[in-house]
């Protein structure tokens, strides 16, 4: 039983395939449980922040509260606008919600990484794959024919574009560090030394606004800032499709919270508890984090956005990274 | 930088305080007895002055009555249009004999127009409701109904 | 962060304002004798209120400022009120100083409203009137609070109260239109927070502004026959049927 | 920065017709400035003029304000406010009203401060017939109003925050809010509209412990005032937005009329509770707060400020309160003496003033209300000019305006 499992070595047979098969649909539906809990969890924790009990009634401790939310989007009418781009605007919230879970794929949830592959090039897989979900937005904005749905779109491929940079850069030093864009010889090398949110301090702080802006959330929700543009690029989507976009979102918030771990946090590596633990644990850390800033930012305006992610997340990113190549090269 | 760290600061601290959130159908609010809901009327005290139907700014009351062989006013018809009252109390201020009051109902969401006319049944229905609620705010009926007898008969 | 922002906050107590505003209200500031019992505005003068009555009894264009005309007492005359008879002079006062800036005629009534000095001028004269005001060294009618117009059946009435924030003087400033194609110079070049409030009027009254820059409807949506606060004005929506019970029994 | 999709037949960008205002000013459009964030000049891009119609059901335009925005990529060329969405003719109503009957009306002007519109209106009709109010009611009024005002502030921080994206503060503020509504509740039975105020006086007395309820509110109010002071005024990006954002001096203030919060946060100490002095604002100590740039951080930290010295009045006020009755000698109906009459007071957006032309009835012949809003409204064009799309909301939420009452 275990060589089943160690497929990733072996040739590729048909128990191989099916075993394949299985892990992305168990990974499927572990992610989906985990994003349904998120949603509750941050309206939940948002809740009580703000002296609120958040939601309550459907199922105990409205523990049911997001899927009936979600069957609800499922069963609404999906409604195109007349003077929408109709292809691209049904075909938006697609290419936005499959890289997300494609991006999936390489987090190593624990220390045999069942279920997912070690792939030599992991981190760049996951930049490139997350990087095609703009496009989705930008199509769904501008498909819409609305024109606070365009603005948003714009934005969203504007700011997204920008913190890609500073983003990747501050990945690089991890790279650096751990000789290796596997993710998980990145968590094994981190499980040897110390975790790299230690020596990469300052590359996981840009990693962390970074991040925050990737995901578009506060402070930095500009493509769907509601008090601007109402709702940003989703604006005209229903039903599903808006679920899609939905679902786009947190799938992100848990793969970014997932990176975050594994790059900065050691992954699964943790004493005591076992690996899958640790992982959560970490990984809903992040995630909390998340749902803080959200209780607390208002939202950054536009052009600061983009100058604070040039002039300021850049350059600190650039120098973290050249420091800790000269460190490495020393060492 | 120390800003923000302020801000979040304040909300981790909320985290852990006691929620004011009311559950609403639930948990009733606690209302006091100078609240303003829908009005509750005493047949039994009109007098038909019509004071009331001329002070209200939307004109929104309608009473009739007729005078009974003692030649006192009874009151035989007594409507409140619900879509333009807007509980501004000063109908009840007016009343010389307290026959309209106001209650603690302030749902007012119905399903058609027809249920905003509230006629005096209606209305003397929502007094019974409010003194079986409240016996300790409504001063007995009997009491109130005995005064007012003695006077007139004096 | 902060600190270095923050406000002047000036601890005074009352009564000490006077680097910016003497004490007492505008108008106020006449008889000696009641100032002492100037609490509230105005609410402890005494009670007769007669002689305010002239800019809306006298329908006479009076081209000379003649504060005798102002009341013509019809029961036994009350005495005088001060709060009165100090806006009175007051509004003579502002009139002389404005007069050597304004062409001949440009006056038709000085009097008081209530407690509070009052030009009536030339329509033509209206916007000529705020700017020589607002210039008007030791006047300086820089603010306008109030302004607005009142349909009185035979004519219109325009009526702007202006305030110096330097001074405290408060004048109220008047003029009148015929109600048949109601047009009054705009005061916007002088007072550009007039706009709207010309623009209500102009909707609501149909009093036409000329000079005004943006002279369209506000409150009611451009389509809209008549002008509602004119006193003939019937509400269309209430000559149909309406269902609307108790509106009388 | 959008660039616009070329087409002749789908041009999202493009209103069918433009409106009045879009097509009056289009020569000055012409030769924008360039974006005010040192972005490459306008011209070098290929863009197109977009309108945008913000509101009147827009998150952030606190009601039914609509703005038709004539937008070059996210850089504002022009606003222009359309309002009457919510105009229900209260001037005219209130012709054929009493002067009692007038007061559940002004309750719904700015339904955020009813205590002071109730004011206002009660103090003209004084001020016409020359009633004297009793001690006590006086100070019960002035008390009410102050604390109105901290529920006023208290919105429009919350509010103000949350079109700048953050959510908490309004929550917050909402229940700081619900415990002076509940007093409110208390002694005139209803939470928002209170109709609380009678020409002479007052229409309740307070209840039982009432006051006392008001003496602990005072410092726990003071508790929160600091929380949100270290919860909003050092957040970097709050400071970032609001810094600088829609300044206007004194003199653009005084010409249009502005006053309020709006007025003060240009450095000019005006505030009719002094300058006018009104009711007995005379024997209290308070400081008049004003600002130093006419930006927007000023006009949200001078709310906090106000609402300081509002506890300050509302102490001193539990301190004085005398005994005796609530309503003065009124007459069974109220008849103003023909004549005009103006009074303003310090609402909490500004100067509310009512003016009244009488004919000697029971109603008035004519009712003005001098509205803050409206008033303050004026200026948006001029601030929201060459501002970037995001600031609009930023600006516009400073100047905090109540829809009911720009409407009227």
């Amino acid at each position: 039983m275990p060589a089943l499992w160690l497929w990733q070595h072996g040739p590729v047979t048909w128990p191989h395939v099916l075993v394949m098969i299985l892990g992305a649909i168990v990974t499927l539906a572990v992610t989906l449980g985990v994003v349904t809990y998120t949603i509750y969890a941050e309206r939940k924790v948002i809740g009580w922040m703000q002296g609120r009990i958040g939601p309550n009634r459907v199922g105990p401790f409205g523990l049911l509260q997001s899927f009936a939310d979600i069957f609800k989007l499922l069963i609404k009418e999906d409604i195109v606008p007349e003077k929408a781009d109709r292809s691209l605007f049904l075909l938006a919230p697609i290419i936005a919600f499959v890289p997300s879970f494609m991006t999936l794929a390489v987090i190593p949830f624990t220390m045999r990484h069942i279920f997912t592959a070690d792939f030599g090039v992991g981190l760049l897989y996951y930049l490139a794959l997350s990087a095609i979900t703009i496009h989705g937005v930008m199509l769904g904005g501008w498909a819409s024919n609305n024109k606070y749905a365009l603005i948003g779109g714009m934005r969203s491929a504007a700011q997204m574009l920008s913190y890609e940079v500073p983003l990747g850069m501050s990945l690089v030093g991890v790279a650096l560090m751990s000789g290796s864009l596997n993710l998980n010889h990145i968590v094994l090398a981190q499980s040897r030394t110390v975790w790299y949110v230690v020596p990469q301090i300052v590359g996981f702080c840009v990693f962390l606004v970074a991040a925050t802006a990737e995901l578009n959330r506060t402070p930095f929700d500009l493509p769907e800032a509601e008090s601007e543009l109402v709702a940003g690029y989703h604006v005209e989507y229903t039903g599903f499709r808006f679920a899609f976009f939905m679902l786009t979102e947190y799938v992100y918030v848990f793969a970014m919270g997932c990176l975050a771990a594994t790059l900065f946090l050691g992954g699964w590596s943790g004493p005591f508890l076992p690996g899958w633990l640790w992982f959560a644990i970490k990984v809903f850390a992040f995630i909390f984090f998340q749902f803080w800033l959200r209780a607390t930012m208002p939202r950054i305006r536009v052009d600061q956005l983009m100058s604070f992610s040039w002039k300021v997340l850049l350059p600190i990113a650039m120098l973290n990274l050249v420091g800790t190549a000269i460190v490495t090269t020393l060492w | 930088m120390l800003g923000f760290l302020k801000g979040l600061s304040v909300t981790m601290g909320q985290l852990p305080k006691k929620k004011v959130t009311l559950q609403y159908p639930e948990v009733m609010p606690e209302l006091p007895d100078r609240f303003r809901g829908v009005h509750r009327f005493i047949p039994d005290l009109c007098i038909v002055c019509n004071q009331c139907a001329r002070i209200c700014p939307t004109d929104c009351i309608t009473l009739s009555g007729t005078r009974d062989e003692n030649r006192k006013m009874h009151i035989d018809t007594f409507d409140i249009n619900f879509e333009i009252c807007i509980l501004c109390d000063l109908c009840v201020e007016v009343c010389p004999t307290d026959a309209i009051l106001m209650s603690d109902t302030f749902e007012l969401a119905v399903e058609s127009r027809d249920h905003l006319k509230l006629d005096m049944q209606w209305l003397t229905e929502s007094e019974e409701e409010y003194e079986e609620k409240y016996p300790d705010r409504v001063p007995s009926l009997d009491a109130v109904l005995g005064e007012d007898g003695a006077e007139v008969t004096e | 962060m902060t600190e270095d922002r923050t406000q002047k906050t000036e601890s005074s107590p009352p009564s000490s304002e006077a680097a910016v505003m003497p004490p007492a209200a505008p108008g106020m500031t006449g008889p000696p004798d009641a100032a002492s019992a100037a609490s509230t505005a105005g609410s402890t003068a005494s009670a007769d209120a007669a002689p305010e009555k002239a800019s809306s009894a006298k329908t006479s264009a009076a081209t000379s400022p003649s504060p005798a005309k102002a009341a013509p007492p019809k029961k036994a005359p009350p005495p005088p009120n001060p709060w009165v008879e100090a806006a009175k002079a007051k509004a003579e006062e502002l009139a002389q100083a404005l007069a050597s800036q304004l062409p001949n005629g440009w006056l038709e009534e000085v009097g008081a409203v209530h407690h509070q000095p009052m030009l009536r001028v030339r329509k033509q004269h209206f916007p000529a009137v705020f700017r020589a005001a607002h210039a008007l060294p030791s006047w300086e009618l820089d603010y306008l609070v109030c302004y607005t117009a009142t349909d009185y059946k035979e004519h219109l009435e325009v009526v702007a109260y202006v305030e110096s924030t330097k001074f405290g003087h408060m004048v109220c400033i008047k003029t009148r239109t015929e109600r048949e194609a109601a047009s009054v110079p705009s005061i916007v070049s002088v007072h550009p927070g007039a706009n709207w409030e010309e623009r209500e009027m102009f909707d609501l009254f149909g009093i036409e502004f000329t000079g005004h820059p943006d002279l369209r409807r506000i409150m009611m949506w451009d389509e809209y026959v008549g002008h509602p606060l004119r006193k003939d004005f019937v509400d269309p929506s209430l000559t149909e049927e309406v269902n609307r019970d108790g509106a009388d029994s | 920065m959008a660039l616009i999709p070329n087409g002749t037949d789908r041009e999202p960008m493009r209103s069918e017709k433009g409106s009045a205002a879009a097509q009056n000013s289009a020569p000055a459009a012409q030769g924008h400035a360039p974006m005010p964030y040192g972005g490459p000049a306008v011209d070098d891009i290929r863009m197109e003029e977009m309108l945008l119609n913000v509101g009147p059901q827009h998150p952030s335009t606190h009601g039914v304000l609509r703005l038709l925005v004539r937008a070059r990529g996210e850089t504002i060329v022009e606003a222009d406010p359309v309002i009457g969405y919510l105009h229900r003719g209260t001037e005219k109503l209130a012709e054929n009203l009493q002067y009692t009957q007038i007061i559940p009306y002004t309750d719904r002007l700015d339904y955020l401060a009813s205590m002071i519109n109730n004011y206002a209106l009660c103090h003209t009709v004084e001020t016409a017939i020359d009633l004297e109010v009793p001690e006590r009611a006086e100070h019960l009024r002035v008390l009410v109003m102050e604390m109105q005002r901290i529920a006023s502030h208290l919105l429009f921080i919350g509010a103000y925050l949350l079109d700048l994206g953050a959510m908490s503060p309004f929550l917050y503020a909402f229940q700081e809010r619900e415990r002076i509504v509940q007093l409110f509740n208390r002694i005139c039975g209803a939470r928002l509209t209170y109709n609380y105020m009678r020409i002479g006086g007052v229409k309740y007395d307070a209840p039982e412990g009432w006051l006392d309820d008001v003496r602990d509110f005072v410092p726990w109010m003071k508790g929160k005032l600091e929380m949100y002071d270290r919860l909003i005024t050092g957040n970097e990006i709050f400071l970032n937005r609001v810094r600088g954002i829609g300044v206007f001096d004194t003199k653009t203030a005084l010409a249009y009329g502005i006053s309020g919060v709006n007025l003060r946060s240009t450095g000019m100490r005006w505030d009719l509770r002094r300058n006018r002095p009104y009711s007995i604002y005379d024997r209290f100590e308070f400081d008049i707060p004003v600002g130093q740039h006419g930006d927007c951080f000023d006009r949200y930290y001078l709310h906090l400020l106000e609402m300081e010295q509002s506890l300050r009045i509302i102490e001193q006020v539990l301190a004085q309160m005398p005994d005796g009755p609530v309503l003065g000698k009124v007459p069974k109906i109220i008849r103003v003496p023909a004549g005009e009459y103006y009074c303003g007071v310090e609402g909490a957006r500004g100067e509310l003033g009512f003016y009244i032309v009488a004919d000697g009835k029971d109603k008035p012949y004519r009712l003005k209300i001098r509205k803050p809003s409206f008033v303050n409204l004026q200026l948006l064009p001029e601030l929201l000019r060459g501002q970037s799309l995001s600031n609009l909301i930023a600006i516009l939420g400073a100047v905090d305006i109540v829809l009911g009452e720009v409407d009227a």
